[in-house]
Parts: C-alpha cells; structure tokens; sequence
C-alpha cells in the first residue's frame, strides 16, 4: 500500500495558520463554492451517500442516510447539531481539528447543513475545550465577516445559516445525541426514547441532524473530491455480509496509554492495531509487551494482546468481541498493568457517568463499581465475576433494557475483561491481595 | 379495526391509539410498571413494562424483535404481537388461547421479558432499603408486589447500599424518604405537566440520582399530595397520614369528594369508625386521576371530638339532651301544631351538602306539613375562583386546562336545585328569605348545615336573622349560633357516616357512600326524615334514589341504580309554570 | 326381742352419728390424699400437718359459703333434696352394726343402734334406695336440664342396681336363715365367711353397690363431661355439701355391709376373736372397723383403676349380666340348699357358674370387626 | 394432603381367650397397677418454696428490649399488633426523636389479660423488640394492673435481662436480620 498523504491532518501537519485567509489559500472554502454554485442540495446528499462516509461519534451510522430520514419538504426551521462534546475517554481528535484547523471544520458544518437545508447549526463543544472554543468562535467570526455565514450565503438567495456554539456543562452523556439535545435545549442530558428519532423530531421538537467534528470535516472532502476518491480509501464492504456498507475513508487514530509516543495519526480504515502502537506509537513503553488495548474508547471493551491484527475498521473489532471501532482511541495497558485496577478505573467512570435514567443503567453500573472495588479490597468472591458478567450482558440497548447506548458501553469493557482476563482476575481473588489504594479511591462515594 | 396478540389471545382495540399496556390490559394481561401513568408522558425509563414484540405476517408466521421493548413506549398497531413475561399464565375460566407460529430460534416466549423484568427488579432493590416494617407504603407498595410476582427471593449484592438522607424540608405536606425512590420520576412529572410549577426536579447522576426541590422553593402547590399517591413506593410520604394506621387495617370505600362542586371521586380510608385518609379514585368521568390537597386534607372534622353528639331539646337557651325516641314524636307534634296555625310561615332552607335523596325527603315532608311552605337553598359557599391547574412558574393559570379546585365549596348545589325545582318551580335562595325572618314573618323554620366547619356558607349575620324564628330546628355537624338558639338540635352525620348522591358542578350524579359509623347518637339527615314520616325501617339511599328518579325527571337516568363511575344527568328541564 | 334403753341408744346415737360425720370429714381427705398418691402427687399439704386439718377447713367453708338459691328453682323441694339425700344415707345405719354383736347375748352391750332387728337388711336397702329420692328431687327442683338429665339417670342406675343388689344377697340370707344382720355375722362366725362360700354373690354384691353409691366407674349421674356436675350443679354451700355427706354415709354404710355380709362382720380367723374380754371386743370393734376401712379404701382404689362406663354399657351390665346372672346364681344355692350339699359345693357352684357363663357370653360376642362400605372422607375401602 | 392407602394403618382388635373374658384378672392388674403408683415418689413441685423448673422455650410475660443505647428497639411496625390473635397489642406510632430510626412507638400496651402467650407476636417482629420471658408468676389485683404499658414492658426487659433464662436472643441494637447481607468470608479455593 503507498504511502498515505493525509487529508484531515494536512494542514494541521504543516502547520500551516488557523486563520482564515491561510485556509482560503490552501484551497478551503473551494468545495463550498463548488457545491453553492454547482449543486443542489440534495446532489450533496447524493454525493456524501455515494461516498459511504459513516458517522465517525462511535456508532458508525451512515451519514448521508442518516441525512435522508428527514422529512421531505419540511417548512419549519431544521437544525444541525454538530457534536464536539468529545467525552469518550482517551479521545481527542476532534479536539485537535478544531483548535488547529477551525476552518475546516466550519467548512464542513456549513456544507452539510447546506445538504439538509438547515437554518441553524448548533455547536456543541464540551466546556473542557476552552482553546477549541475559542478557535472556532474566532473562526465563525471570521466567516460571518467574510459572507460565509448569515443571510445569502455566497450569494446564493435563501441559502442562510447561523452557527451558534453551546458549551456543554460537561457529562459523557451529552455526547450521546439526543442527551446532548436535552443538553442544548437547556434540559437535564437525558436520553430521549425513540422514536420519534431526533430526524424526525430533535431539538425543539424540529427535525435535527446530528453530526460528528470528524464526519463534517470528512464531508468538505468528499464535496471537494468526489465520492470516488473517498471509496478508494479504506477497507470495501465485505460481499459475504450483505449488511456491511463497508469502512471508507481516512480516520483520525489516537494513540494513549503505554506507548513511547501518543497521538493523533491519520491513517486509511482498517490499519492493525499492531501497526498503530509499533509503527505509529513508537512502540510500547519502557520495553514492556502489551497486556490489553483498548480499541475505540474505554465502552468498546479490551482486546488481548493475540488479538493486535485486528483491523481498525468498523467492522474489525467486532469480531474479537469488542462493541465496535467507536472513536478509534486506542488505549494501550501494558503487562505491568493490573487488569483489576483497570477494570475499577472504567467503571468508576461508567458509574459516574451514568445518566440515573433507565434502572438497569443505574444500579447496574453501581453494583459492577461496588464489585469490582470489593473484589480490588481483596474481598472478592468466585461468584462475583459471574454477576460482573451477567450485569454486562443485560444491560443496554443490544438486549433492549435501555434508552441509550451508555450501558452498552458501561457493560462491554466489563465483560470483555472478565472474559478475556478471567484467569487473572481469579488469581487476585484467590490470592486475597489488597490493591494499593488510588488517590481516588473513594469507593462508592 | 385492529388486532392486537397478546399472549397468543387476540384482541380488537379499534381505532385507539393505545401502548401495549394499556392493549394487554384489555387483554387482561397486566404488564407491571413504576413510570408509566396514563396521566404523565412516558419516559420509559423504570424498565419494568418490557415485553417482547413482533409482527404477525399474512402468511400466518411470526416475526419478533429481537430485543425486549418497553410496553408504555410501544404503540400497538395491527397485527402486533406481545409476550409478557406472563406467557402461558391463563386465568382458570379462561380458554386457552391457540399458541402463534412463533419463529423456531425464537425460544420460550416470555422468557426474556420475564427475565429483563427480574433484572430489573434485582436492580431496583440493590440500593433501595429493607425498611418494609416502618414503611407507611408496605402493604400497597408496588415494589413489594412486583418483586414477590416478578422478582428474585434473595438479593444477590452484598455491598453496602447506598443511603441518602431524608428530605422532611420538600414540603410542608410531604416527607421524602430519598433512599427509597426508585427514580421513576412520576413526582417530578407531575408537578412539571399537571401542577405545572416544576417544584421537584432530579439532583446528581447515575444511583446517586436524588428528587430534590429548587433551594428555598417547596413543593406547596394545591395538588402537591398527589404525589404521594403517585409514588409507587414508600419514598414520599403524606405527613398527615404519616405513620397513623398500617394501610392494611384499613378499609377503602368509594365516595366522592364533598369540598367542592368538582366532585372527585375518592377512595375513603377507614379504620374502626375513624377516616384516615383520602385517596383520589381515577375517574374520567369526574376528575380524571388526581384531587387537590385540600379536599384530600379536608376529612378531619369527621373525626372531631367537638361534634354534635345528642339530640337536643327544649326552650330557647335551655336546651337538654333527649333520646330520638323521645325527640321525633314531640317535633312531630310541635310542627303540625305551629303548620296547621300558620301555614305560609313554614321556611325549610336545604343545606347544598344534602344529598339529594335527602333532600327530597325534607322537600316532601315540609310540603305535606304545609303545602305553601317555602323551601329555599342555604347559603352556598363561594371562596375566590376557580382555581385551573397546570400553572406556570410564575403561578399564573395556563391551557389546557387539566385540573380545577372550584370555587364552590360544597358538594351538591346541583342536586338540592332540581329537587327544589320540581317542588316549587324555582330555586329560592337564602337571600330571598333572609328579610322574611327579620321581619319576624317566620313561625318554623327548619335549617338544615350538615357541613364542614369552615365552608357552611353562613356568615353570623344570616343566623340571628334565622335565629328569630318562632320554632328552629337545627341539623348540623356541629354547635353554633343556630343550634343555640334552636329549640331542637338534631346532630347529623358527616359524608364519611351516610349514603346518598350528590351532583356535582357538571350534572355528573356520583354516589357516596357508607364508611364510618356516626359519633354516639348522630342520625343521617334521612334517616331522621323517614323517621318524621312516620315510615318505619332503614334509610336505604338506593330504594329513595329509586323513587326519586320516578318522581324527577332529572334524576330519570338513576332509575337504574348508580355507576360507580357516576352518571351525567341530562339537561336541566324547563321550571314549571 | 331385744330391751329397749333410751340412754344407751341416744348415746350410741350420738356417738354413731359423731364419728360417722367425721369419718366422712377424713374420708374426703383420705381420698384426696389416695387419688394423689396414685396419681404420683402430693396431696392437701397445706393445713395442719400433711393437710390433716384440711377436713376442719373445708367443713367451715361449707358452712360460711355464700348460699345461693338461684331464682328459677323450684324452692321447697331444692332446699328439701340434699336434707332427703343425708337423712335416707343416715338413716340406714341405723341396723349396721359396727362392732361386736351377739343375738344369742342380747343383755350385753350391742355395737348397733337397734339391735336385733330381724328386717336388718330390708331396713337397709329401702332406706338406701330411698337416696334417689334426693337426686331426683335436687335435680327436678334446680330446673336446670343437665341437673334433670344427671337425676333421671341416676334414678334409672339406682333402680337398675337395686334388683341384683337384693338378688346377689339373698344366698347368704338363705344360708343364715334371717335377715337379721347380727344372725348373719353370727352364722359367718360358725360356719366361716361368707365371701368363701358366696364368691359370685359377692362379687355381683360389689359390683352393684358401687352403682348404687354412684361411684366410679359408675358414676354417670354427676359426670363432668358431659352434664357440668349432674343433679347437684345448681347446689352450693352446705346444701352441696349435705349431698356429699349423703353420698359418703352411702359409701360407709356399704363398706360395713360388705363386712358384715360377706367378710364375717367383727370375726377375725383363727380364734383371734373367740372370747368375751374386753380386749376381745377391742379386736372385733378393730376388724370390723378395719374392714370397713378397707373397703372404704377399695373406693377410691377402683375410682382411680376403671375407666367410667358408658350409660348403655351401664344398663346393659345391669339387665343383661347382673340380673340373669344372680337369678341363677340364687337357683343354684337354692337347689344346693335344698339338697343339704356341703359349704364347699358352694364356692365351685360358685365359680363354675361364672366361668361356664362368661365361657358363653364369649361365645354368644362375636369380636367387633370393622366393616367400612361406603368411602367416608376420602378413606379408602377396605375390600 | 390427601390419605393415601399406604398411610392408613388397620388395626384389628384383638381376639380375646376365655381368661380374658372373665375380667376380674384384667381388673386385678389394673388394681396393682394403681397400687404400685401409690408407693411411687411423687412429681409434684412444691410451688411458692420450689421454683418451678420451666422448659427453655417457656412462653411468659412480654418484654419490649432495649438497643445498646437503651433506647426502645421497637420501631413501631404493628407487625405484632397484626400477627396478634387475640388483639391484645395496642401501638401508637410516631416519628422517632432519635436519628437513626425513623418510626417508634409513642405507646405500646399490651393486655395480658387477653393474651393467649402463643409467641407469634416474637415471632413477627423484624427487629426482635418484643420477646417473651419465662416470668410466670404474673398477678394483679386489677385489670389495669394487667395492661402494660411501655415502660413497664421496658422494665421487664431490665429485670430479665441479665437472668440466664432469658438470654436477649439477638445482639442488640441492629436492625433486622433480613436487611443485613448474608455473612460471608471471602473463599480461598
């Protein structure tokens, strides 16, 4: 395979200024011209669908489908929400987007409402980025002082568009897409049930898209280069699974935990894990081995260290029993890593995290956080890691005791680890060690 | 018209756009559930009603979802199919209905609602305390019944729970008890969509999720006790109920609530003759779910030891007590002697909290004393406005209109009315007679009050204006200018000790009927005027509405007994010429 | 005929009656005691020592009780029935002698109220069948319907028992030729007791005069089960003490009946009592009283042995057993004294006849067998 | 449950011989047998000088125990009341002064007199407040005496407490069995 030029980062890799005059020189605002002037519409809605672009928030959603679930020929004002509340632990590439290339970023919001004839586009940044704040509120100042927001856009009658950030006040669950649309209509962050999908009724009860940093940015390139181009990159659908639309595209890779070099890599779908920590993480630290990663964020679950051929595409990790590609955020725990303390470090978080709406969400996740501790007390029982695994399993949307996709999340890194480290986990039990208490270890609160 | 499966039973829901709950109840399936309430909008959030679904194809197989749905969240359409997890539990008498062409990977049906609904049950006790003893909702509470038909027998956790502290500040009316909230939220729901104020809202995330108020806003509205009954658990409280009676001593009547002309229907609870408490009944006819909190709180005078106990008797200022058997020959004799003389100086003034049976009783007996005898309508207590709920933060009334406490304070204007009507062609108010007894044009006067205290309709002025009658005759609760200055004090009962109907703001007829036994020698108002008549027997309230039905054409339609629901009497006839 | 002295017989009187109301003091307390002690208990322990002046304290108790006559009784002849029940028990003991005797010596001191009284044992059994009398009367006047059903049972037995009571006792009459109780204890002291001779006779004797003193195992009148105390229920006082004292002076005068008639009176074997000395007659005062003690005893030993009869059972021992039994019984002593056949012919006649009857009664019982047809209560049936 | 054949044992009477026909040597016995008892020691209990010697499950007066604070352990739940036969328990519950607990008895009566001493009122209670004592010897000269209050029931307790009849049958002061977790130590398999 040649050597991959990169699209998202090639800028940003040349450090080239944030600013609006440098973007335009680059070439920015071009594919915005183009599809003002050439297209209609729903020729972009076209083009993005052809591309096979999917959704790059964690779920994987096609986007241009997801586009076309709006009501046809809907008077009233549609929004766009564009998410940027990045909460998905060890994920920070929409961070890096926005702070250092805010232009394309803007760029793909205002094509894509452009697509589905939004009004409106609300940017929901998580209140921890002040640096993005204020890059892209620079950036969509710059752009109303230019004609590129507000009323005519580039002249073209009708076509209008305002774009508002809202900071979010900081919860995981506002990443969530209807959760962040309770968030910004000044609600609790509490999932909606659907139907009605927030397509059909979103934010103040009006049809609303809500879109990725990633994927808005990925929509500037294919309206600039064409949907073709676009297919080129990535892994094709499999022909034997009728139900894979397939991995296209470049991807925004982070790479944490325990390797000599993290960051963020632009890469083609469906690079290996292997290739990520030793090729682009510079290897795992202090010469040790990999004990766990975690493939796409801490709610995809853990891969062992026999499972690192895996391709990063949106199928790949599916098939060594993680949730899904999700933020494509890998995570690397190293051998010298105890899997308990882990596991209470991610549950911890889901415990938190959790919204308190659906029953098995909250108890479940308080009960695995109330395990796993004990079990960290060197209080544990046999017994308990059937029940970690069985809370696992039944809560979520997958056996449909949910709302939301949280518990989905909060239970897979519980049963991966369970299942794929039981031998570890038994021995500590067995062994009835006492974890060194973490500084925050307030157990149970 | 579409069919719904539920069970495997078949069932035709029509054109109503119903959820599966509500669908398997037609079914007589009952899907349990702590969210959900037909009143509120559906969260789905409590993951108690899950039931599996599908779809019955027209070549006669079955396509089902593969996960479990919530049943307040689905809305059934035709040919829809649900599983509880109640499948293959069959009423004894009922045919056993033909099992569907279930797919063959599908499993046991039910067995993954019956499942999904012990989990959730396992999850809602992880944290939610073992106080049953001390909890004033043991006995009614839902999580009690749920787990012992749903639930797991053991608890599976043996960390410790999580014990938030007890909010006793919420309100003036309730107490919190926030370790046991199952966080369905109904509270918060309600005081959002129904009262509208938003008092109550949720503080914190995840199992540390708390109902809490805004600092220094308390949940005082005028529908703030519903919540109580809305808890599907013990987490809020009623501080007037609170700890006062286990809820399995006592015994629920239907009646209806007295305090106003909306007529909520309620549940009246009783023990050994004392009424405890008051609980709203759903009726769609009536009010809908719900009944404001000073109805429900409006019971205690029933209790009161200041009642009027005895009948009493003898000259103005020296009355003595006297037994009944004593009392109704000597009043009998009084009235016929003093009607006979001066006929037209009869006056009977018909409380607006008779029933109507009872007033038509008095109605019949005071015209056969003295046929040009006046019946008028005692005074009807009027207090502010209608007051609509749900309100905006502000307090302000908003539309829809979905609750009203009415200005009229008092049960049965309505039906005194159209009994007084049919007797005399019109309705004569207090007002009208007032000058009568102050010109001293009055020889008999019988008053009926039967009221609670503070909402009679009499002000000082109007009773010693009656109070110069040549004989009074007074029924009521309790003591006051008029029974001082009555020659006969006949103590009455309250609504909790008779039976009767009472017709409210809108022409709906409900019945009320007998929960508690009077205090010592206090008599129904009808039991006293059959009594007068000289018929001997029971006061039966269903043989009197009988005859009253015959004889009022208003009443007709209760010719055929009372609904528990109530019935809507029909138009108000033309008064007789 | 026997001379009349009035001094002697009033003080015999006295003394008779004296020690006869305090015998039935103690033996109240000796059955208590006796019934405890069978029954592994201690007893009245708690007046005087062993609880001996238990008689003294319950004697006042009667007397300063409350008296009650209930309103709905029939006066005269409630406060009469207990007076009738003790006076017809007192009176019989009239001709009971109760220590040495001797027709042939009527100048010397007669242990006997009236001595030599040649219907001795008519006077006895009239005047003792008379104490139905007060039963009938207590139960009839209390108006009560146990009181009356407790009555007419008990008049039913009193009357059933009489008929064998007579029957069994009339071999011995024939043997000594009068009904003069000191001529029977006097034929006894020549020819040897009559229990020897009479064992049959003896044993139907006893049999009936338990029944006769409504005593267990036959004391139906006055079960508690089933009729709440029986005739005396409504009785209080010293009214129900009267028929208590009734009830005992029944018990002694028998007791003494059963010495004199059958166990030789005051005779002891082996010449112990063949004199005239004063120790002489201080041993035959002691056997008989001994005696009587002894039977006095055998009481309350039965009472706390046997299991109470049912009332058929009661009837039927008396019509079907008792009855036929000493009817031919007395033909056998009748026929054996006709023919002049020696004493101990008697005594097998005696036992043959029992055997050979209960050897017939076993074979006219067949042995119950139970027989369930129908299927009661969902037991099975037996094929 | 119904009788099944197998349960049902027949048992025929038995065949009497002429020797047990005549009776008297059955009555004979049975007069030893009498006879024999009377010689026997006897079994009574001298009362008021001997203390009677009670079966440990002896069920006695009423006592309402006490928390380790002394306070009342009842919590006021009519559990008792309810499980009563003889409705002889009579509770007037309030709001408990103390912290830790939210529900106490204001009043707790008893009348011993309509009690029937069956236990279910101990056996009901979920915080073991109420136990019965051996105290057997409970007199009163009137029918108020006989109705206990709480804080006679209390005194009970502290008269009983330390008598090793009456051992406080659970450690004081915890609530119920039920809401405590199952006791167990970590397995070292």
């Amino acid at each position: 395979m040649a050597e991959f030029e990169p699209v998202l980062l090639r800028r940003i890799l040349k450090k080239a200024s944030p600013a609006l005059d440098a973007y335009r020189s680059d070439g920015g605002y071009r594919a915005l011209q183009k599809a003002v002037a050439e297209m209609t519409p729903e020729q972009v809605v076209e083009v993005v669908k052809a591309s096979g672009l999917r959704g790059r928030g964690g779920a994987g959603f096609p986007t241009g489908l997801k586009w076309t679930f709006l009501p046809k020929g809907h008077p009233g004002p549609i929004y766009m929400c564009i998410n940027a509340d990045e909460s998905e632990p060890c994920t920070f590439n929409n961070r890096i987007l926005m702070e250092e290339d805010p232009h394309q970023v803007l760029e793909g919001i205002i094509l894509s409402s452009y697509a589905v004839k939004a009004t409106v586009a609300y940017l929901y940044i998580r209140y921890e980025y002040g640096p993005a704040t204020r890059a892209m509120q620079k950036a969509i100042d710059e752009a109303y002082n230019a004609g590129l927001l507000g009323q005519n856009i580039l002249g073209k009658p009708g076509f209008n568009l305002d774009v508002f950030i809202h900071r979010g006040a900081g919860a995981y669950i506002c990443g969530e897409e209807t959760g962040l649309i309770e968030s910004l209509e000044g609600k609790r962050a509490w999932p909606r049930i659907k139907p009605p999908f927030p397509a059909v009724e979103g934010a103040f009860r009006k049809p609303t898209i809500v879109n990725n940093i990633e994927t808005v940015a990925c929509v500037t390139h294919i309206v600039d280069r064409g949907a073709e181009w676009f297919k080129s990159i990535g892994v094709p659908a499999d022909p034997k699974n009728p139900r894979d639309p397939g991995s296209y595209g470049p991807k925004l890779y982070c790479i944490s935990g325990h390797v000599n070099k993290p960051g963020v890599v632009e890469l083609p779908l469906g690079v290996t894990v292997r290739e990520l920590i030793d090729k682009h993480g510079g290897g795992v630290w202090k010469g040790r081995s990999v004990k766990a990663v975690i493939p796409g964020g801490l709610s995809m679950g853990f891969m062992t260290a026999e499972e690192l051929d895996t391709p990063l595409d949106f199928a790949g990790p599916g098939r060594v029993g993680c949730l899904g590609l999700g933020t494509a955020a890998v995570t690397v725990i190293d051998d010298q890593t105890s899997m308990v303390d882990v596991l209470y470090n991610v549950c911890r978080f889901f415990e938190h995290e959790s919204c308190g709406q659906c029953t098995p969400c909250r108890e479940g996740t308080g009960w695995m956080l109330k395990i796993v501790a004990r079990i960290r007390r060197g209080l544990g029982r046999r017994e308990d890691l059937d029940i970690l695994e069985e809370v696992g399993d039944r809560i979520g949307i997958m056996p449909g005791t949910t709302i939301c996709g949280l518990a989905d999340g909060a239970g897979w890194p519980v049963k991966t680890a369970i299942r794929k480290f039981r031998a570890e986990f038994e021995s500590y039990i067995r062994s009835g060690a006492k974890a060194v208490p973490l500084p925050l270890a307030a157990v149970g609160h | 018209m579409a069919t719904v499966y539920v069970n495997d039973k078949p069932v035709e829901i029509g054109e109503a756009r119903l959820n599966a709950i509500e669908a398997a109840q037609r079914a007589g399936v009952f899907i349990p559930h702590y969210c959900w309430h037909p009143a509120l909008t559906v969260v789905a959030s409590c993951r108690m009603c899950l039931v599996e679904v599908g779809e019955l194809k027209d070549d006669g197989t079955v396509q089902m979802q593969p996960k479990v749905v919530p049943g307040c969240q689905t809305p059934v359409k035709h040919n829809m199919v649900i599983v509880t997890g109640e499948y293959g539990q069959h009423q004894p008498n009922e045919p056993i209905p033909t099992p569907l062409n279930y797919p063959a990977n599908y499993g046991t049906p039910g067995q993954r609602a019956k499942k999904a609904q012990a989990d959730t049950l396992e999850g809602l006790l992880l944290n939610h305390p073992l106080d049953c003893p001390v909890c004033d909702k043991a006995g009614e509470c839902k999580l009690q019944d749920f787990s012992y038909q749903y639930g797991r027998s053991t608890s599976r956790m043996i960390d410790e729970k999580n014990t938030p502290p007890n909010k006793p500040y919420i309100s003036s009316k309730i107490t919190l008890f926030t370790d046991r909230c199952i966080m369905c939220t109904r509270c918060v729901r309600f005081t959002r969509e129904y009262s509208g104020q938003g008092e109550l809202t949720v503080l914190q995330r995840g199992e540390h999720a708390e109902i809490d108020i805004f600092p220094g806003e308390p949940l005082e509205n005028k529908l703030s006790l519903n919540v109580v009954d809305l808890c599907p658990v013990g987490a809020l409280g009623s501080k007037d109920f609170l700890y006062k009676q286990r809820v399995w001593y006592l015994k629920s009547t239907d009646s209806v609530c007295p305090d106003c002309s909306t007529g909520c229907s309620i549940h009246l609870d009783t023990n050994k003759d004392i009424v405890y408490r008051l609980r709203p009944r759903e009726n769609p006819r009536a009010q809908g779910w719900f009944m404001c909190d000073e109805g429900r709180l409006g019971y205690r005078y029933l209790n009161s030891k200041e009642r009027l106990m005895r009948p009493l008797a003898g000259p103005r200022g020296q009355l003595g007590p006297k037994t009944w058997r004593e009392i109704i020959p000597a009043l009998r004799r009084d009235l016929a002697d003093r009607a006979g003389r001066s006929p037209d100086q009869v006056v009977a003034i018909l409380s607006p909290w008779l029933t109507c049976e009872e007033a038509f009783l008095l109605a019949r007996y005071i015209k056969g004393l003295a046929p040009t005898a006046t019946l008028a309508l005692g005074p009807v207590p009027i207090r502010g406005e209608d007051d609509t709920y749900p309100k905006d933060r502000r307090g302000r009334p908003m539309q829809p209109v979905r609750f009203t406490i009415r200005a009229e304070k008092c049960p049965n204007r309505r039906g005194v009315e159209e009994v007084l009507r049919h007797f005399q062609g019109e309705v004569i108010p207090f007002d009208r007679v007032r000058d009568r007894f102050t010109a001293g044009q009055v020889n008999v006067a019988w008053v009926t009050i039967g009221a609670s205290p503070d909402r009679t309709g009499w002000d000082e002025e109007s009773a010693r204006a009656v109070a110069q009658a040549g004989l009074l005759i007074v029924q009521d609760l309790f003591a006051g200018v008029l029974t001082q200055a009555a020659q006969y004090v006949l103590p009455s009962c309250g609504f909790s000790e008779k039976e009767g109907t009472f017709v409210n703001h809108a022409g709906l007829a409900q019945g009320i009927r007998r929960a508690t036994n009077p205090p010592q020698e206090a008599r129904a108002e009808g039991q006293v005027y059959l009594d007068l008549m000289g018929v001997t027997g029971l006061f039966q309230a269903a043989s009197v509405r009988r005859e009253l039905a015959a004889t009022i054409p208003f009443f007709a339609p209760l010719a055929a007994g009372m609904d528990p629901l109530g019935i809507r009497l029909g138009q108000v006839p033309e008064p007789v010429a | 005929m026997t001379p009349f002295h009035f001094w002697t017989t009033a003080i015999t009187i006295a003394v008779v009656l004296f020690v006869v109301l305090h015998v039935v003091a103690y033996m109240i307390l000796v059955e208590r005691k006796v019934s405890a002690w069978m029954q592994d208990r201690l007893g009245p322990n708690r007046v005087g020592p062993w609880g001996l002046l238990q008689p003294i304290v319950d004697g006042a108790k009667m007397f300063l009780k409350e008296d009650i006559i209930p309103s709905h009784v029939d006066k005269v002849f409630y406060i009469l029935a207990p007076g009738v029940a003790a006076f017809t028990a007192l009176v019989a003991l009239a001709v009971v002698p109760f220590g040495p005797t001797d027709p042939s010596q009527p100048e010397r001191y007669q242990f006997v109220i009236a001595p030599n009284i040649d219907i001795g044992i008519l006077w006895t059994f009239s005047t003792g069948s008379m104490a139905v009398y007060g039963v009938i009367l207590g139960g009839w006047s209390s108006n009560n319907k146990y009181s009356l059903l407790g009555s007419l049972r008990s008049s039913a037995q009193v009357i059933s028992y009489e008929i064998p009571l007579g029957l069994s006792v009339l071999g011995v009459i024939l043997y000594a030729g009068s009904l003069n109780l000191e001529r029977i204890i006097d034929w006894q002291v020549q020819h040897g007791w009559n229990a020897l001779y009479h064992p049959l006779a003896f044993l139907m004797f006893v049999t009936a005069a338990f029944a006769e003193c409504n005593r267990l195992p036959f004391d139906l009148p006055e079960c508690e089960q089933e009729l709440v105390g029986g005739y005396h229920t409504e009785y209080s006082s010293i009214k129900f003490g009267l028929f208590f004292l009734g009830e005992y002076t029944h018990m002694i005068t028998t007791s003494l009946l059963f010495a004199v008639l059958f166990c030789g009176g005051w005779h002891l074997p082996f010449g112990l009592t063949d004199g005239n000395e004063w120790y002489h007659t201080a041993l035959k005062l002691v056997s008989i009283l001994g005696k009587t003690a002894f039977f006095l005893f055998f009481y309350v030993w039965v009472r706390w042995t046997l299991p109470r009869f049912r009332f058929d059972q009661l009837m039927g021992i008396a019509w079907k057993l008792l009855i036929p039994l000493a009817t031919v019984n007395l033909v056998v002593v009748m026929v054996l004294r006709e023919y002049e056949a020696p004493l101990w012919a008697l005594t097998a006649a005696s036992v043959a006849l029992f055997v050979g009857a209960t050897a017939f009664a076993a074979r006219q019982t067949t042995p119950p067998v139970i027989r369930r047809t129908g299927n009661i209560h969902g037991l099975p049936t037996r094929v | 449950m119904p009788i099944a054949e197998k349960d049902v044992k027949w048992v025929e009477p038995p065949k009497l011989g002429l020797f047990d026909y005549l009776y008297v040597p059955a009555v004979v016995t049975g007069l030893m047998t009498t006879a024999r008892h009377m010689f026997q020691k006897p079994v009574t209990q001298q009362y008021p000088e001997q203390e009677p010697d009670l079966p440990p499950n002896y069920r006695g007066v009423h006592r309402l125990n006490r928390d380790e604070q002394g306070r009342v352990k009842c919590v006021a739940c009519y559990m008792c009341a309810t499980a009563c036969p003889a409705h002889c328990i009579d509770i007037v519950a309030a709001p408990s002064p103390w912290p830790d607990r939210e529900k106490y008895p204001e009043t707790f009566v008893i009348d011993e007199l309509r009690c029937i001493y069956c236990g279910m009122c101990e056996e009901a209670c979920p915080v073991d407040a109420i136990e019965l004592t051996s105290l057997y010897d409970l007199t009163g000269l009137s029918r108020e005496e006989m109705i206990f209050d709480k804080e006679k029931l209390l005194s009970v307790y502290d008269q009983t407490k330390n008598s090793p009849k009456d051992p406080v049958r659970t450690s004081a002061g915890r609530l119920s069995v039920a809401s405590e977790p199952p006791r167990e130590t970590p397995k070292a398999s």
